[in-house]
């Protein structure tokens, strides 16, 4: 097989995840389940590679212990890492798995606004400071006031039920995920097309920098997007996605 | 006039036993009212229904809590060994800053230097560069372990914070006790030993605990390299609760062992001045 | 050859100076008391003869020996010299007994139960035999004080520096004092004292300075400079002076 | 002998020139050779060019260097609102711990329970509890911003911390210097004022310092509720680039203002001890 | 009517009785003497008039008003009791000047201006005229003890307390010192002196008590004390006592 000898431990495939791992991605933050987009897609590249179930081994990381130097505890990582050219530089990144649209999500108070990026300029904004929102959020939207950034998404929901900021922009999923179930009184004003910035917000598995494994994990998702495979995943578990508005 | 041997008192002790009384209602009454209106007027605040659901969440506490007591154990592990060695290393240091021979000059710009640079990083920074840095660097696998990496980068870092509060306590005693101790022919080292530390540490007491019930919460800061203790351990409840209980929960099991901690080392200071005076 | 001798010995504290060229013989079992008024220099020379102050210039010699050599190790020096400060200076974070038994425990090397008798009896012979257990903010002023000559005397060294050592005793305890001092120098040891008490200078001393801004004015026996002072200033000094 | 007029110096003038030479050799070969031995073997280890590259990488930190001065101006603005105020508050707790009639005793509780507790939590979850659990009761606009709330826990935790340091100085002043203020008649307040603290307090300057410092750096975890202040501006830029590089700048721009901070009161420190001595 | 007068006071310290009742009488423009050998408690029993300790029991009257009574405030009689310390206690965070203004500014509301001549003169007086702007810890012992006693005459109280005031003064000083205390009585300040200056007790006092264990064992005019004893522990005291 491709993956002989190339991994932590020879035989077995170790993921990473998050700590902890959010819904909608992995459902009860028990990825060993399977449940969830990223555990399913998981386990299918694992089977691709010629591993069992039983062979793959979960464990978990910070972002920060995802990119620091020197050896990794993990053959691949997946927690909704966006692909960018300067993270390309440190680490190395699969061919994408997703791609993610980002969404706007507004408060109780903000729900009446026209889904315009002129209208949208004027609301406070927040955000997760270690996601690519960030740079989006810089990009398309160019809010006259400073947004806020913070730490995880439950941190910008708390802000959101506070009344501290109007808006906070995520990847479809999570937003979906937080109106529905964390901020009461929260609306998904709209989603923008993946095309709207130059780099569309795909998500790749992130490995050591020079890691031999990763022709073989690029192989495996080609022939589980060609198959189709992948898209059955998605529609199994982010089928809510579709249906939600353009912003334009 | 004379104690009065009827009742048995002084004016003086009737007096006190009356003031006595009186504050104890007056600190009952007050405690009391205040009590009552944040009991009674926080709930009639529109969001307190939220605000309770996310930082007071009965069912989200009950079943963190024992999680958090068992992350709480890694916490104690790294105090118990960083504690030592950063009172040992910070004594070190202050010694080096209060040598007086002109020839030993180099460990005093030393040691300056030592409290400027660690004083001066945020712990965090020191802690990312020695916690993944130094590992980064390529050492074999039990070598690399963020434990003893991150440790160091406490160790020193409370150490800089250790060594300047010990020698404010060293300068604070009084140039004649250094003149006695010298004319009675003890050497620099016994002089600092026997007169100089021991007045200086009492001194000290008090700042010394605030940086150690510090180092107790900044111990939080080492899961920014990986090991998952009560901090992180209650950030991954709230991300994936969307609540922030944990955190009641976590500062809960911080309360009982740091207030407990001061109030110990008040007492024993308290018991201390008044042996001497 | 004298037991201790200043030669030209020049202190200075910032601008002032302090002493301005001291010299001063004190001969082997010989009292020597400085007096003159308060400022006048009379501690600091004390404190530079225990090399606890570094000189600016001049020499001082212990049994012939330089010992102001600058560099040289003051530990050594400071053992075979015992002193006792005008403001007591015990350590306040131990008792009476401890107090005294810390030197001679960490320069002799001697036990805590080698040294509990005869210390003890320095403290009987003090008057102070139920306060050794006491902490120096416990006791009153005589009594610190008398704490601060047991500490010395239990050194046992070959000379002694006193700083107006009598100043904070009652008049009871100063005779007391001063008899053990009379006790000392018939026992042989060499000492210098700054000191107010001018009836023992005359009486006790075997030699008598007169300081006046940081010089040595006039010295000599007691009876010469009690009796008959020859410089104005001394005149002046002693005459208004009581008893 | 006498002053060597030729030379035109005394035999210690001599002798402690040697002294400085011989020490500033000493201090300069040894700094030379540390430095050396860092420059030459730390680069011979084998994972050398990956941590330089993801610690020490010129192109991130040119690029986000001007940034993140602009963020620290954040920073600097919320220290130097909180900064009069902690002392104030910490002064005022202080003083309550202090207080002397038996009368006033309920202070006394008061100033105990609010340092116990304030040192006790950690500053994240009082930031976490107040920055989102006030506003979130409900306040209309202006009033819930993370600004004021934010700086309001950090206010509250240290104001403690530096009660209690400033409850230390006091308590180290000796009791006869209240006797002597009191024997003339001042008030109570008067003798605290004139008396005992201008000695308390310039006593725990370099412990104050330590806590300043500390809270110029702890300004960080309002990031928590939002501002965007220079240690969120360096985590947002080692995301995005993958690269510790920022945290290095951030360190810079700490040191930069913290070392000489404390170097200046280091030295007005020492001057004043000089001055009177 | 007695200006000062206690009635059996009692000053306890945990177990340790240091006044164990005291009486005594002090007339307008008397002056007291305390002797008794060091820990007999003459301190305290200042300290306790001054209402720097609360008494046990007991009562102290000043001008008939009874001081004593617990939970008056203190200051208003403080005010009117000047009280120079045996251990100096200068503020040592302030110069000389600094240390005499404070009370006046702050108690009479005065300004430093207003101050100045009249303090610097009493400086003068106390031969400190070039150490006004010194910090104490520059100064010598004796000039320590001047600045502190020009600190409580500039209050300018009813009664004066002093606690061995001249332990620390060279001879010329405790001259100079006592003679302002004669000056002081003379213009009819009351005072109550704790003193080990013999002499001066026997020669200036109006009255001297004798104080031991707390007590006082024997009172009289310094003639009747000095001159004839009745107890057998206070002839012991005296003649045991120099000059
Ligand atoms: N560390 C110091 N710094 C500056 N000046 C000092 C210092 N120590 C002493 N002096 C000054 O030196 C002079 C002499 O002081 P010294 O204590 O030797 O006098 P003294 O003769 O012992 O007086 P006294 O009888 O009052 O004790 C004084 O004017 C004093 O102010
Ligand atoms: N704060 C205190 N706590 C406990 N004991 C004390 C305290 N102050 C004084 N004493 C004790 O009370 C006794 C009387 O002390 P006091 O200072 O009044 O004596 P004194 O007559 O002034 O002696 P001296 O002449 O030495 O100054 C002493 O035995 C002393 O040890
Ligand atoms: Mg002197
Ligand atoms: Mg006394």
């Amino acid at each position: 097989h491709c993956a002989d000898g190339k991994t932590l431990t020879d035989g077995k495939l170790t993921i990473a995840t998050g700590n902890p791992a959010y819904y909608p991605w992995v459902m009860d933050n028990a990825p060993e389940s399977g449940n969830g987009f990223e555990p399913a897609v998981a386990y299918a590249v694992a089977s691709k590679m010629g591993f069992e179930a039983a062979d793959v081994i979960w464990v978990r990381s910070s972002f920060d212990e995802a990119i620091q130097p020197g050896p990794k505890s993990f053959d691949f990582n997946m927690q909704q890492f966006s692909i960018t050219e300067a993270r390309e530089k440190v680490v190395d990144f699969s061919v994408p798995y997703y791609s993610a649209p980002m969404a706007v999500m507004v408060a109780a108070n903000a729900a009446e606004t026209e889904a315009s990026v002129e209208a949208l300029r004027d609301l406070i904004w927040g955000g997760v400071g270690t996601t690519t929102a960030v740079p989006m959020l810089t990009a398309i939207i160019q809010p006259n006031k400073d947004p806020m950034l913070y730490a995880d998404t439950a941190d910008v929901a708390a802000a959101m039920q506070a009344g501290q900021i109007d808006a906070a922009m995520f990847d479809l999923p999570t937003a979906l995920y937080l109106s529905a179930v964390v901020v009461e009184g929260s609306k998904l004003l709209g989603q923008f097309p993946a095309d709207r910035t130059e780099n569309p917000d795909q998500f790749g598995m992130l490995m050591e920098e020079g890691n031999p494994l990763k022709a073989c994990v690029n192989e495996a998702i080609n022939a589980l997007a060609e198959s189709g495979e992948l898209a059955g995943i998605e529609a199994e578990w982010l089928q809510e996605t579709t249906g939600v508005p353009l912003i334009d | 006039m004379k104690k009065d041997d009827a009742a048995g008192k002084t004016r003086r002790q009737i007096y006190e036993e009356k003031l006595r009384r009186r504050s104890l209602l007056i600190a009952g009454t007050s405690t009391v009212f205040a009590f009552l209106a944040v009991v009674v007027l926080v709930p009639l605040a529109p969001g307190w229904e939220k605000v309770k659901a996310s930082f007071f969440n009965r069912e989200v506490f009950v079943e963190t809590f024992p999680k958090l007591l068992d992350a709480f154990l890694i916490d104690v592990m790294i105090f118990v060994w960083c504690a030592p060695a950063i009172t040992a290393l910070g004594l070190l240091i202050a010694l080096a800053r209060d040598v007086q021979s002109p020839a030993l000059f180099p460990l005093r710009i030393f040691g300056a230097f030592y409290t400027d640079i660690f004083r001066g990083v945020p712990v965090v920074l020191t802690v990312y560069l020695i916690g993944f840095g130094i590992p980064g660097l390529g050492l074999p696998r039990p070598f690399n372990s963020p434990y003893i990496w991150g440790s160091l980068a406490l160790i020193l870092t409370y150490s800089a914070y250790v060594a300047e509060i010990f020698r404010s306590g060293i300068e604070a005693v009084h140039k004649s006790q250094r003149s006695a101790a010298q004319s009675l022919g003890l050497t620099d080292g016994d002089t600092m030993r026997f007169v100089i530390l021991p007045q200086a540490i009492r001194q000290v007491i008090p700042s010394q605990m605030n940086m150690f019930i510090a180092l107790q919460k900044d111990v939080a800061l080492l899961s920014f390299i990986g090991p998952v203790e009560i901090f992180r351990q209650a950030g991954v409840f709230k991300s994936l609760m969307a609540n922030f209980t944990p955190y009641v929960g976590a500062a809960l099991i911080f309360l009982a062992v740091t207030v407990p901690a001061t109030r110990y080392a008040d007492y024993l200071l308290a018991k201390q001045n008044k042996e001497r005076s | 050859m004298a037991k201790l001798s200043l030669r030209g010995v020049v202190k200075r504290f910032g601008e002032n100076t302090v002493c301005d060229g001291i010299d001063l013989e004190v001969e082997e079992g010989q009292m020597v008391c400085l007096i003159g008024a308060s400022g006048a220099g009379k501690s600091t020379v004390l404190r530079c003869v225990n090399l606890l102050e570094p000189i600016e210039d001049g020499e001082i010699f212990l049994d012939g020996v330089d010992i102001s050599v600058p560099g040289l190790n003051p530990q050594p020096v400071r053992r075979r010299i015992g002193m006792v400060f005008q403001s007591y200076n015990l350590f306040p974070h131990m008792t009476a007994m401890e107090n005294v038994m810390l030197a001679p425990r960490r320069v002799y090397g001697k036990s805590r139960e080698e040294l509990r008798p005869e210390i003890a009896e320095l403290f009987t012979r003090f008057g102070l035999a139920d306060r050794m257990e006491h902490y120096p903010d416990q006791l009153s002023g005589g009594q610190q004080q008398r704490v601060a000559i047991v500490r010395a005397l239990a050194m046992k060294p070959e000379v002694m520096l006193f700083d107006e050592i009598t100043s904070a005793l009652d008049p009871q305890l100063v005779g007391e004092v001063l008899d053990v001092l009379r006790l000392l120098k018939e026992s042989g040891m060499t000492m210098v004292l700054a000191t107010h008490e001018m009836g023992f200078a005359r009486e006790a001393a075997d030699k008598v300075c007169f300081l006046k801004d940081g010089r040595i004015l006039e010295e000599g026996s007691p009876e010469t400079l009690f009796g008959a002072p020859k410089h104005p200033e001394t005149k002046e000094f002693l005459a208004r002076s009581l008893k």
